[in-house]
């Protein structure tokens, strides 16, 4: 095995521990401060993925859109509504917790058994060579052709939700004052 | 070049998708509940990104994208929501969110 | 068939005179007359059918049939068959009598109410001329609709609970119904009724007895009957046990003994128990019922088990003497709800205990109850004794045990019918009796004597009934009996004693030859050869 | 240079039907910026109105003009009339909608913007009934989930309006997200996202068994049995559906559940023939586990709205029966059961907000009394209604149950005949109970007299829908054979 | 012929009926004459049919006419048909005469009570349905009659209906008979199920050929029906509490005509009797338990009416007794003697009773002779013919039915046995009545003026006429000189059984003399006062306790039954399982609601747990 290769498993290695690891730690600090800043690791982690996956466009696209615009929302709204912590494991009926951690335990192993399972089948042997190219003109192509449709839809719904961001922000707007 | 095989990333993407749902069962911030979305989400970006790198064709890729898009148009709603409850004086916490219930 | 119209008509003209009753916007006075006229149009419309009917002929005649649904092949078919057109004209007439007195006594909401009145005996009508599965649940099931507002609001002060479950029980069971209706629909290719031979499914049979057994309603199964009967306003009462109860008995009649006969001879035992249980149980409890009411429905409990008797006796005494009973009993219990509401009118309270005394000073009162009592304990010489008896011989026919409980429900009807009649006209007046109290007004006697005529003309003539009832004159054949058939003579070679048995239940005729095998059939009509198979148990 | 990119033949006419009821949305949406206060709520329910109408109209010349199914825009969406149906009965609902809503009390700063979600949300769904691909599927049932969580919370007065929207987005998203992964197991197993194609991939390399497909199937189905809201995925509906403003409940309990079971007809049956040993079995399990919540929980109910909402569960519960099946029979009754079923739910909800409008309070069975006699055509229309629930005679929800039954006593389910039977006898309870509230209890008994004094607002365009919805139940029941028939139609498409 | 029999028939139901519908349109005393006119055209209908009869040849003297189909089912039809033939017109000639007379007493005897249109409305019906009975041309029409003239003792018992023991004696009256219909429906079922028929003249001649076992079976059933109505045993006790009814009616009902019909249905059933020799021979020995026990019991009454009233049982006994034995015309005749006699004593007894303005306590009675001597010498002719004294009309006709049991061997010995200490206890019950009644000393009752001794002429002229009938009317037929009455019914039903002539010799003389025997015990007792009157034992005051035994056996066990039933079958399980039903749904609802906690990681869990399980078990299955 070539040093590429080793070089690749390196990288993939830590992006791997780092996504998980970033997954985790969202969901265990009880600030939602850091909670969404490990999802910017997580993201970028994500991203680093996706390249080795050779798709370029989509990790690019992951890093602008998700870490850059999303977050920076998320930040916003974080900071400006103070970061109220909540203890992670708390309140609800005593087995909530158990029984969530179960159920997810549970699909998680389901889904690694099932691609267990597949193994034996076809998912090992080398993908195909002549993959797709996650290029920007790959991906614009299809954008244009096969999935012409599933683009403007995509607008629509980012239309609706910003729509809907109006509304509810300017609810929270007229409130403080008695009558809007 | 080679890398690791198309299972692993699977392996990895399954965990996040676990891992969101876990943090959706657990927590009871509405914050912390979005993010746990997030993570499911990309959870099955990852998946659906190594079958299309697995396939060789690009609609998973294609797929990925609106989901980002929806992705963060569910969080505009999302945020908007709880900005709202927070200027009437909601507590962000969804256990006390219990007045429709039974 | 010619003017089959006049079926649809006997349906849909009360239906009419609802929606008239609902949209005019007419004062309480106007609407009641109007509700009464349309009632007494329905009479007039059966005569006219009675008139026109040939009772010699099988089969059903005055029959309509347009498709309705045809992937199914659902079909609106209406028509009637001999006995048909008694409990049509019993329908109308107890029906007419009901809006009559509601006139008379006065309802609020006057709009509303004739006009669910009127919509009831369409639904009823329905019933009895329907000839298509689908068609028959549909009218079965809106028979309860108006039913459910005329108990829960016009109802005493227990209706709500009284309704509920009267409505929810009665329709459990007519929702097994359904399920039985599907599969049996399914099973011959059509949900017609007439022309589609018999079937032999056992669970298919029972699915249509619990609608039957509980609507009777048969011994276990009465629970929603004394209070039903006891918040209900009287004339509805009358409705409910004159009527509502005897689209059970058209039932049995009409789908259970006919359609499924194999079956039917397997349950028949079990449903002679359930109903030898009811006639006994009814009476006792008759006996010790402490308000007309009650002594009224417990009685008609009795009765409808009664009147299984003798169709499930399945022989031409039985079945013509059950028709027979029927339109007695429906005329009976009518004529009593009603007697009753006139007696709580008077005395403001039903309790047997604070009655008395009411034949002082009240002959027509007295005349009136009395003459209906006596009927009702079936005095011999009455119409209900002229049933009694078939029933009875009929019954004593398939075992002479059963007809020995029947002899004895006669002399506890005896029992019970002179403990209400004394309860209420004898002795020294009782504390709710004032002297105030009058006689029946003649708007009451108007509305019960021909009630009364038509029991004592039946009394003078029951033939009339039973020699109508049923198209062939011939020993018994379930199809033939039912639907007109020639009755079937099957070669016996090759078949199993058990079926040897079904089939001389059923009255068709057995040959030994060697010459024939045991599929053909020397005489009848077609689908009876078809569908002789499915009747072997 | 690279070549020049062909971009596919867009079929304007199938893809038009949507856009109405959107551009309609996009107009109401300028009326909230443009128009005078005053004339917002009318302009903008009237544009709204006439997109649904548009939308109705043209769904069905596009049925009349489908006789032969295929894809169109790269096979994005289907053009056949199994998606047209499903779009006239959007569309008729739409139009109910508006009509219901137009008196509801809302501020009239967000009256506008409130059409043109309704608006966008119907264009969702009439999108979405024809989505031919996992992505496309994803898309729609986004897009309409997105607007509903905002209608939902749209009405900030209302108690537990917000409420209600967070629950529904956060469960909805949860949801959501597992389709999406199922989806993406799907196409891992078969590299493939248009339904057929999909088909044809398990067809071509024996994937039948294939763990990654089922995988992926078993989270497809509770993406889909979650927006039909059926048990077990059922339980954000009840807080959803009280907290909501009534005539979005309305709206999502008609038209949200009818095209989700249209849409999980037309995946199961069009992506997943080979599977059918699986699906079947699961959704008459599901089927009877929404009957048995549905029914057992609204007994114990005394909230109107909350008990219609498990009603509505039990209701979904019967509408899987016939998909179960997987039988062009089975089709048919299911698509024969939207129209009425339709009709039913937003007349109720109507009648609903009429009487939560009268009393401004949430509508309990206790304060309805006296209703029926006070309203007699509201009144006579909820009876109906219930009756229509129940699968009563002289409804179209009598000949929708007999056609469910039918079809799955036909697979040789005897069993979910049964229990099929056994729901409806538990049903009759609340529902006859509503009637018994309306008609039978004097309104003395009623703690609170209508705030409203004198006589209650005419409320035209409400009654007016009610009236509609009634005439559109009980003629369903009578003129079974044309409607028959066009669900046939429908079916065949697939089948 | 017929239209003369269908005249007789209906002309009292068309006055019942007028006098109902009229109403107070009609006069009381309208009434009164409106239903004695129609019976009396009833009788001279009889006399007609008669007449026309006696034109035709012994043989063919049965003339059947059918009116229409009564009942029909599919292959049985029961006309409503009537049969003329002797036995009938016999019957129609003592139903139709003496209900003349009596309903004609009534008219004084009920004027001034305020319901009389009632009781000559009622007093019609029965005659009407007396008539249908006799005249009936099958079984079922005559099971019709049976079971009317049933509803007519019950209201004319209960006619009084504010008196508590008026009404329940009139249900006990009815229910009784109720019994004994229900036995004879069955025995008619049976005869249904074996012949296809009812018809007398399909029945009568297949009786032969039914197996003994049926035949047997039927007769019982028959019986059955006869011992109820005519208060033999068992079924005997409701007939002395019927004597709360007004005393015409016990004249009429009681003692002259319903009661005998059990007597009429033996004679016209006796080809299915002597089918069954068992049975016929049980009714011989019921009809002689009866005459001894109700004789016993007549000697201890204080009730002027129920002595009548027992010694009627114990007389219909010796009915029973001819007809069990096969004496078939002796029983006929002493019918129609005893219709005379006993409706003479109750009459007369109704003229005392009115006298003493409702008084029937014989302990409070005496010296009558001087107030009422018209009355007491009825009284002494109806008693002597009731004790069977030579030259009155009791001893025609009760002497051959004792020398026939004679001839009869050792079974009809030991009912002569009987019968003739029923002779001697006649004479005793009967002349202990007059005694008392009519001898000793006054007691001062408020007595009415001695003018009312012949109060109206309604009742003085059918008094009279009664008491010439008691005491001639035996002479229509003597022993065998003279046998008219015998040649009449003959051909209907023939004797199984002739006496000889020193069989009939030795029983009259033994008849008369425990018959006079009986008599000067009285005298010697009650008459001359010459012996203390023994202490009446407890036994025969309580009747052998047969009420007591009833209402053991059957009235308590029922209501204890219908307790029983509402107590543990109709609260606890009919409606009980209902409720449990409802209760368990509800609380399962209430369970669901239950896991609806408002929680929306509970809502996300059950989703996520449920695709778990969906996922497994598609992973497993495939």
């Amino acid at each position: 095995m070539d040093v590429g290769n080793v070089l690749v498993w390196i990288v993939w290695i830590l992006a791997a521990f780092a996504c998980l690891g970033s997954g985790i730690a969202v969901i265990s600090f009880s600030n939602p401060f850091y909670s969404a800043l490990s999802l910017i690791a997580n993201l970028a982690s994500l991203a680093v993925l996706y390249l080795l996956l050779s798709a370029e466009f989509v990790a690019a696209a992951q890093v602008l859109v998700y870490a850059g615009a999303v977050m920076v929302m998320f930040l916003f709204v974080i900071a400006y509504l103070g970061g109220r912590a909540d203890t992670p494991w708390a309140g609800g009926p005593s087995w909530q917790a158990l029984a969530a951690v179960a159920a997810a335990g549970a699909i998680f192993v389901e889904v690694i058994v099932v691609i267990g399972l597949k193994t034996g089948g076809r998912l090992t042997h080398a993908p195909t060579t002549d993959y797709f190219s996650g290029s920007p003109y790959d991906i614009g192509q299809l954008f244009l052709t096969d999935h012409l449709l599933a683009f403007e839809i995509t607008s629509i719904v980012l239309l609706v939700a910003a729509v809907g961001g109006v509304i509810l922000g300017s609810h929270a707007r007229e409130l403080p004052g008695a009558e809007g | 070049m080679m890398g690791p095989n198309i299972v692993w990333y699977l392996c990895v993407s399954a965990f996040l998708f676990t891992t969101g749902a876990a943090g959706v069962l657990i927590r009871r911030s509405p914050l912390i509940i979005l993010l746990s979305l997030e993570i499911m989400l990309n959870g099955a970006n990852l998946a659906l990104i190594a079958f299309s790198r697995y396939h060789g064709t690009g609609d998973g890729q294609i797929f990925a994208l609106t989901v980002m898009a929806v992705a963060a148009a569910e969080v505009v709603v999302g945020l908007g929501l709880i900005v709202a409850m927070a200027r009437r004086r909601l507590e962000l916490d969804v256990d006390k969110l219990r007045t429709l219930r039974g | 068939m010619s003017s089959g119209w006049l079926t649809t008509a006997l349906i849909f003209l009360p239906v009419a005179g609802a929606i008239v009753v609902w949209v005019l916007p007419l004062k309480p006075f106007a609407t009641a007359s109007t509700a009464v006229l349309f009632a007494l149009a329905e009479v007039a419309l059966w005569i006219d059918a009675l008139a026109r009917y040939d009772f010699s002929k099988p089969g059903p005649q005055l029959a309509q049939q347009t498709s309705w649904f045809s992937d199914l092949n659902v079909s609106y078919h209406v028509g009637l068959y001999g006995f048909s057109v008694w409990f049509v004209g019993l329908t109308t007439v107890v029906l007419a009598a009901a809006i009559a007195y509601a006139f008379w006594a006065g309802r609020e909401r006057a709009d509303a109410y004739y006009g669910l009145m009127l919509l009831l005996t369409g639904a009823i009508v329905g019933v009895f001329v329907a000839q298509d599965l689908l068609l028959f649940y549909v009218f079965w099931e809106a028979m309860l609709i108006p039913l459910y507002f005329l108990v829960g609001v016009w109802g005493g002060p227990g209706r709500l609970r009284a309704t509920i479950v009267f409505v929810i029980y009665t329709m459990a069971g007519s929702l097994l119904m359904l399920a039985s209706i599907i599969a049996l629909g399914f099973s011959q290719g059509s949900f017609d009724m007439v022309g589609t031979g018999t079937n032999g499914s056992d669970w298919i049979f029972l699915g249509f007895m619990a609608a039957f057994v509980v609507k009777a309603p048969l011994f276990p199964f009465h629970a929603w009957l004394p209070e039903a009967y006891r918040e209900s306003s009287p004339e509805v009462a009358a409705v409910l046990s004159g009527v509502v109860s005897k689209v059970a008995a058209y039932g049995f009649l009409r789908i259970a003994i006919a359609k499924f006969p194999g079956p039917t001879l397997d349950f028949r035992v079990a449903i002679l128990v359930l109903a030898g249980c009811g006639l006994i149980y009814g009476s006792m409890l008759a006996f010790r019922a402490p308000d007309v009411r009650g002594v009224i429905a417990y009685s008609s409990l009795a009765q409808m088990g009664l009147i299984t008797f003798g169709l499930f006796a399945i022989n031409d005494l039985g079945l013509n003497g059950s028709v027979l009973q029927i339109v007695n009993h429906g005329l009976l219990s009518a004529t009593l709800f009603l007697l009753a509401g006139g007696i709580e009118r008077r005395a403001a309270t039903g309790e047997l205990g604070r009655l008395g005394g009411m034949a002082r000073g009240r002959p027509a009162l007295a005349t009136v109850l009395m003459v209906t009592g006596v009927i009702a304990l079936a005095v011999p010489g009455s119409s209900a004794f002229a049933g009694e008896f078939a029933i009875l011989a009929g019954v004593f026919q398939y075992g002479w045990g059963w007809a020995v409980v029947g002899a004895i429900a006669i002399v506890l009807a005896a029992m019970y019918m002179l403990r209400l009649i004394s309860a209420v006209l004898h002795r020294s007046p009782g504390p709710a009796i004032s002297d105030a109290a009058l006689d029946l007004r003649p708007a009451e006697l108007g509305i019960l004597v021909p009630l009364l005529a038509c029991l004592l003309v039946l009394s003078a003539w029951p033939a009339a009934i039973t020699e109508r009832a049923f198209a062939l004159r011939k020993p018994i054949d379930i199809q033939s009996i039912i639907a007109g058939h020639i009755p079937t003579t099957l070669c016996a070679n090759g078949l199993s004693a058990a079926e040897r048995r079904a089939l001389i239940g059923l009255g068709v005729k057995l040959v030994e030859s060697p010459s024939c095998s045991s599929q053909s059939l020397t005489t009848g009509n077609l689908e009876s050869q078809s569908n002789l198979r499915s009747v072997l148990p | 240079m690279s070549p020049p990119i062909s971009t596919p033949p867009i079929d304007w006419f199938e893809l038009g039907i949507p856009l109405i009821p959107l551009a309609a949305g996009v107009v109401c949406l300028l009326a909230a910026v443009l128009a005078p206060r005053g004339w917002r709520r009318p302009f903008a329910a009237t544009v709204c109105a006439l997109g649904f109408a548009g939308a109705l109209v043209a769904s069905a010349i596009l049925y009349a003009h489908a006789a032969d199914a295929h894809g169109v825009i790269a096979d994005a969406v289907q053009r056949d009339r199994l998606g047209a149906l499903a779009q006239m009965v959007v569309g008729g609902i739409g139009v109910l909608i508006v009509a219901v809503s137009y008196e509801e009390p809302m501020a009239d700063d967000h009256i506008a913007e409130y059409y043109a979600l309704l608006s966008w949300a119907g264009a969702g769904m009439i999108f979405l009934v024809t989505a031919n691909s996992l992505m496309t599927l994803f898309l729609g049932l986004e897009w309409f989930s997105i607007s509903l969580y905002i209608l939902c919370a749209i009405d900030i007065e209302l108690v537990g309006s917000l409420e209600a929207g967070l629950k529904y987005l956060i469960i909805g998203s949860f949801g959501s997200a597992m389709l999406l992964f199922g989806s993406a197991l799907v196409y891992g197993a078969t590299g493939e996202l248009r339904f057929h194609a999909i088909a044809d991939a398990v067809q071509a390399q024996n994937l039948s068994h294939d763990a990654l497909l089922v995988a992926g199937l078993a989270f497809v189905i509770g993406g889909l049995a979650f927006k039909a809201s059926a048990a077990p995925f059922h339980m954000w509906t009840p807080d959803v559906y009280e907290g909501a403003p009534t005539p979005v409940t309305g709206f999502m309990s008609a038209a949200t559940k009818a095209v989700a079971l249209v849409v999980m007809l037309r995946v199961l049956v069009t992506a997943f023939p080979q599977e059918a040993h699986l699906w079947t079995v699961t959704i008459a399990v599901i089927a009877c586990c929404s009957l048995a919540v549905g029914n057992l929980a609204a007994l114990v109910q005394n909230n109107v709205k909350r008990m219609l909402a498990y009603s509505s569960i039990s209701q979904a519960g019967f509408m899987l029966i016939p998909i179960s099946t997987n039988s062009a029979l089975g089709g048919r009754a299911i698509l024969y059961f939207l129209i009425p079923y339709s009709a039913m739910s937003v007349g109720a909800f109507g009648v609903v907000a009429a009487r939560e409008r009268e009393l401004n309070q949430p509508v309990t069975f206790d304060n309805l009394a006296g209703f029926g006699w006070e309203r007699p055509l509201l009144g006579a229309a909820m009876t109906v209604f219930m009756l229509g629930f129940a699968g009563l005679p002289l409804t179209g929800g009598f000949v929708a149950k007999f056609y469910a039954l039918a079809a799955a006593y036909e697979h040789g389910w005897a069993w979910l005949v049964i229990v099929g039977v056994a729901a409806t006898a538990v049903s009759l309870y609340y529902y006859l109970g509503i009637i018994r509230a309306m008609y039978m209890r004097p309104s003395e008994e009623l703690q609170l007299a209508p705030v409203v004094g004198g006589s209650p607002p005419p409320e035209r365009p409400l009654q007016a829908a009610v009236a509609a919805a009634l005439v559109i139940t009980v003629t369903s029941f009578i003129l079974v054979q044309p409607l028959i028939d066009g669900a046939r139609h429908a079916a065949n498409a697939i089948f | 012929m017929s239209a003369a029999a269908w005249i007789c028939l209906l002309a009292p139901l068309g006055a019942a009926l007028a006098i109902t519908l009229a109403g107070q349109r009609l006069s009381r005393r309208g009434a009164g004459y409106l239903a004695t006119a129609s019976v009396g055209a009833s009788f001279v209908a009889a006399v007609v049919v008669f007449v026309l009869l006696l034109g035709d040849s012994p043989n063919n003297r049965e003339h059947p006419s059918v009116a229409w189909h009564w009942l029909t089912a599919g292959s049985y039809t029961f006309n409503l048909g009537i049969l003329v033939d002797p036995l009938s017109t016999y019957m129609m000639l003592i139903v139709a005469g003496v209900g003349f007379l009596i309903v004609a007493y009534s008219i004084g005897y009920m004027d001034g009570d305020d319901e009389e249109r009632r009781y000559f409305a009622y007093m019609a019906l029965f005659v009407f349905s007396m008539l249908l009975l006799v005249q009936a041309g099958n079984l079922l029409i005559l099971l019709a009659g049976w079971g009317m003239v049933g509803l007519s003792s019950y209201l004319l018992i209960g006619f009084w209906h504010e008196r508590p023991e008026a009404v329940a004696a009139a249900k006990k009256a009815f229910v009784m008979n109720a019994f004994g219909d229900a036995a004879m429906a069955l025995g008619l079922f049976l005869l249904v199920q074996q012949t296809g028929s009812l018809d007398f003249g399909v029945v009568f001649p297949a009786a032969g050929g039914l197996s003994p076992t049926v035949a047997n079976l039927v007769a019982l059933g028959l019986l059955g029906g006869a011992v109820a109505k005519s208060a033999q045993l068992p079924l005997q006790t409701w007939l002395p509490d019927a004597m709360e009814g007004p005393t015409p009616v016990s004249a009429l009902i009681h003692a002259a005509t319903m009661v005998t019909a059990g007597v009429y249905l033996i004679v016209r059933t006796n080809a299915i009797f002597e089918a069954a020799p068992t049975v016929q021979e049980v009714a011989a020995g019921l009809g002689a338990a009866t005459l001894l026990m109700a004789g016993l019991i007549a000697l201890v009454q204080t009730d002027i009416k129920r002595v009548i009233a027992y010694s009627t049982m114990s007389q219909i006994g010796y009915m029973f007794l001819a007809a069990g034995i096969g004496a078939y015309a002796d029983g006929m005749f002493h019918l129609l003697t005893h219709a005379f006699f006993k409706a003479l004593l109750f009459l007369a007894a109704g003229i005392v009773i009115h006298a003493l303005s409702g008084e029937q306590d014989l302990r409070k009675m005496g010296g009558l002779r001087h107030k009422l001597p018209r009355t007491y010498w009825s009284f002494i002719v109806g008693g002597l013919a009731l004790a069977g004294i030579p030259v009155f009309s009791g001893f025609f006709s009760k002497d051959p039915i004792l020398s026939s049991a004679l001839a009869q061997g050792w079974y009809g010995e030991i009912l002569w046995v009987v019968g003739m200490v029923g002779c001697f206890l006649t004479g005793l019950y009967t002349f202990r009545m007059i005694f008392l009644a009519f001898w000793g000393e006054e007691k001062d009752g408020d007595l009415h003026a001695p003018e009312k001794d012949v109060p109206g002429i309604s009742m003085g002229v059918t008094v009279a006429i009664l008491t010439v009938l008691a005491a001639i009317a035996g002479f229509l037929q003597v022993f065998e000189l003279w046998t008219p009455v015998s040649n009449w019914l003959d051909p209907v039903a023939p004797p199984l059984v002739v006496p000889t002539s020193t069989q009939e010799v030795v029983s009259s003389l033994v008849a008369v003399t425990l018959g006079l025997g009986g008599i000067g015990v009285a005298w010697w007792i009650y008459g001359a006062r010459r012996a203390e009157a023994p202490e009446p034992s407890k036994l025969l005051e309580h009747k052998f306790y047969f009420d007591e035994l009833y209402d053991a056996i059957f009235y308590r066990p029922a209501v204890l039954l219908a307790h029983g039933l509402l107590r543990f079958v109709e609260r606890p399980l009919v409606f009980g399982s209902l409720r449990e039903l409802t209760q368990g749904v509800r609380e399962l609802g209430t369970g669901v609601r239950n896991l609806q906690t408002g929680l929306v990681r509970t809502y996300a869990f059950a989703i996520a747990a449920s695709l778990a399980v969906v996922t497994l078990v598609f992973v497993v299955v495939r």
